[in-house]
């Protein structure tokens, strides 16, 4: 049954070092308050998952948080690389990242098995492509049926999924809108579901056929208003594109990087404070 | 208004090739662009679907991420993204699927993944994202890229996304259900797989490039059609659509490069 | 893409002899007018697939129309026994129909399988049950990562799907609402597709994440109020109980149902002569 | 009000066996009555869901069919049927599968098939409907059938959905991820399975009926825990409850048998 909680005790209390993660959000409601969260309690060796690295990850990944990542499309959307991603692949900055790599179609479907109780997925994918060469986790069967070579992947089991949903009621049972992504299913594959929302309500007013998670499939509710941001919650806020520009500044020094670590994460006591001393240095910038 | 950039060109014959009504995998970036220049002059009832869920999105700008709030709120639907990859890419459904790339072969297969050995890249690019399912799965699949020796480049570090293979046949025997690439566009010209070989072969060249241009700018001997023609020149109704939008754009979102997913 | 027709026209244009057909409405949003426009064109040798026969297909199979099924559940929900599909399976009236019979599970996932362009389905299922024993189709394979055993069935791949929606607009976009079944899934599985609606509207004012089809995987969308009649239409007409209860009296016996057919199918014109005789029908009931 | 029907006390005894709180996939007829009288009693807190899409149903009269439109208008979220069977059931999200059956034999495995041989059945029953999964994948089973010789038979013509297979064990060792068959209600007693051999064993006998009714009713030499309890007589307030529910379901539907989905 879903706790109403703070971010910080939801964090603290399931979300533990070696976890395999979650943190999904299709470029809409990413769940940036939380990754920051689980960087400012210092977890490590978490095994990370998600499509799109982005932003989220990017900061994880360089705060030292991870030791390996599944994911199937890298970059910083619109704007280039993740820099913090690829200094730990590729010098082990600071330290060694263990990477594997799928498509969106694997990935979605492995959330898919995950969320159906099945060991893995099969796609019509992968023919022709290198990838199944650098990951041994790709694999082919034959269609019992057919005869014909089909791909598998394993099914993505995460201990713990976050995201970021518009609202809750005062239960804990949770709605999202617009660009749904893969979140239902990150979330009803994993053990453990963590939510934080930008609104809770008395009622819930969803149309009938609407994308919600019971109160009993989530751990815990957390209120955290903007915290999709610099991403954006549809009907709330717009997706901060000028951020997105200028991570990639910040990303691409370690010295830079960490400095804005420190001052907008570590030294802050929680997102209120990072959405203070965010706009504070947006400002400065801007001066 | 004769007067246009290499990359306008590029972008225009690349929207002229969609068919009205088709059914349009879009990539963000070049594709998108292309895609959404079609929907606004030749192909007004091209039906786009973007790989984070909306199918029918009619933006007004173009969207910066794959998921830009404004794709879902012109989609005619949004479903979840394995409901994009399950029923309607793998079902069968998306006519043309349109791609970027930083790298391609003679026989369009592409890459997106590494530059250089795997495990100690040169470059590291994004990786694979829809493309390895999109090149397999989308009835045709049309590509768009600016041309260089580096970026036509006849021998792969990685394929990522398949295209005709090692040619001929081989696609079809390999049990894929697309046709494969079936247009290669760049701000050069126009390339077709050869009928038979499935090696890309220049159709068209853009006004006032010339063919050693061409040569200089692919990594292997690129071949020309018995029958080259020259791109038509984009109309200035092409044009006029194609910066607005791109102003619309830049209004909405600043200023900034394109970058695939 | 969609055209707007009669339902004479759609299922005569599209609807072969031979064909295998689904016609899909889980209680709700049955396509009973579509059921009664095959019959009344004298379609024959349909492969019939559909979760829960039901009505629809108690008549089509009474009628003759069909040689075969794929099912898995085969009662009047709430009443007893489908004594036509049980006649032609037992008795071969008014000739043999095959049967395949699957679970629900089973069938929900090979529709699943179908509208994804696999050839089968993954399934937990099956195990210590004897329908594997008389249905070869059902198979079971080793999962390549953990060894587990799982269930596969076929695909189902209909020549084509008839479903019935509460709305469509002007182009043929289709909206449903409510218990949605496997209607979607049964129409994207499908080579040609006809929906029956209750209102044609200028514009489909539909959530952001509804179930909608649209018009370029619709064949025909054909006008026909009241066309899930005796089944519901959420947010139209409710179902109708007592004719459920009815039907069990006229197709217990051959020559009742044959009677019935004829009078309110064969001799009546289309699915508002049916509404009308039906009406006089059950005031002479009541008389 | 110490009168009332074989029928009620079995509804009360399956009611009471329900947790609050439980996720309970429900199917049609008798399991619904009682989890519905579940809700209304001593777990208001118990989440329905029905194959056809509901979650979290709280209709105020029983539904007929499995898909009736209060089902949904009463419901948390409504998903379609096969994300019911792939996200809820098999992802493990269920806790008690409460379902009914035709004949069940002595380790609790069902039938809702076939009396006599497949080919040329004495009975040809509905089918499997979701019972052969819910009876894998639930993490426990609630049965609820009327006792009689023919019912409950050792030798099942065909085993629809799984049970404790032979006893034992055996369910184990077969990968089924649910615990099985925990309890049978029935209008004269309530059995559970003996926690080694898995052999359906009385527990609890109804008020007024006798260890010999039992055993007659039982097409095996059905065998009586060392502890067997008087079953609780339903209380006044549970058969109040029950009453109104059966009397609001008689006014809105016409009065009519319930039967199994």
């Amino acid at each position: 049954m879903a706790d109403i909680c703070s971010l910080r005790e939801a964090v603290s209390g399931l979300i533990h070092d070696g976890d395999t993660v979650a943190m999904e959000g299709f470029t809409h409601l990413i769940p940036h308050a939380a990754g920051h969260e689980v960087i400012r309690q210092g977890k490590r060796d978490l095994a990370l998952v998600r499509m799109t690295p982005d932003l989220i990850y990017d900061q994880l990944i360089g705060a030292g948080c991870a030791t390996s990542l599944r994911f199937s499309w890298g970059g910083n959307p619109g704007v280039g690389s993740l820099h913090r991603l690829r200094d730990a692949v590729e010098k082990g900055w600071p330290h060694k990242l263990a990477i594997r790599e799928h498509s969106h179609a694997d990935m979605a479907n492995a959330y898919v098995a995950g969320a159906s109780g099945l060991p893995f997925a099969v796609l019509r994918g992968y023919i022709g492509s290198d990838l199944p060469k650098v990951n041994d986790s790709i694999r082919f069967i034959d269609c019992p049926y057919t005869g014909e070579k089909l791909a598998t992947t394993p099914a993505v089991r995460p201990d713990i999924t976050v995201i970021h949903a518009q609202q809750a009621d005062r239960q804990g049972n949770v709605l999202l809108w617009g660009i749904l992504g893969v979140q239902k299913e990150a979330a009803l594959a994993a053990k453990k579901v963590i939510v934080t929302v930008e609104e809770i309500v008395d009622k819930l007013d969803a149309p009938a056929n609407a994308c919600i998670l019971p109160k009993w499939v989530v751990s815990a509710v957390c209120h955290v208003p903007r915290g999709a941001t610099p991403s954006y919650a549809h009907g709330y806020y717009e997706r901060d594109n000028r951020f997105y520009l200028a991570w990639d500044a910040i990303a691409r020094n370690r010295e830079a990087f960490t400095a804005w670590i420190q001052r907008h994460i570590l030294d802050t006591e929680d997102f209120e404070g990072f959405l203070r001393v965010h706009a504070e240095s947006q400002q400065e910038m801007s001066a | 208004m004769s007067i246009y950039t290499t990359n306008e060109m590029m972008t225009v014959a690349a929207a002229r090739r969609l068919p009205d009504g088709a059914v349009c995998f879009v990539g963000i970036g070049l594709p998108s662009t292309a895609a959404n220049l079609a929907r606004l002059t030749s192909a007004p009832n091209v039906v786009l679907i973007y790989e984070s869920g909306p199918i029918g999105a009619k933006p007004t700008v173009l969207p910066l991420s794959i998921g830009d709030g404004e794709l879902a709120e012109t989609a005619d639907t949004v479903v979840s993204t394995p409901e994009i990859f399950r029923y309607w890419l793998q079902g069968g459904r998306v006519d043309v699927g349109f791609l970027g790339a930083a790298q391609i072969d003679r026989f369009a297969n592409l890459n997106t993944t590494v530059i250089g050995p795997y495990d100690a890249p040169k470059t590291r690019l994004p990786g694979a994202g829809g493309a390895p399912e999109i090149a397999g799965s989308a009835k045709e699949v049309f590509i768009i890229m600016r041309q260089s020796k580096r970026a036509f480049d006849d021998k792969l570090d990685f394929v990522t996304s398949v295209g005709h293979m090692d040619g001929g046949e081989a696609r079809q025997r390999a049990g894929l259900p697309g046709k494969g690439p079936q247009v290669v566009v760049t701000d050069l010209c126009v390339m077709e797989p050869d009928p038979v070989t499935r090696e890309l072969t220049v159709v068209s060249i853009h006004p006032g490039i010339s063919r050693e241009q061409i040569t200089e700018a692919t990594g292997w001997p690129i071949k020309f059609a018995a029958n080259v023609v020259e791109t038509p020149m984009p109309q200035v109704a092409e044009l006029e659509t194609l910066r607005a939008l791109q102003a619309r754009t830049d209004a909405a979102h600043g200023k900034q490069e394109g970058s695939e997913s």
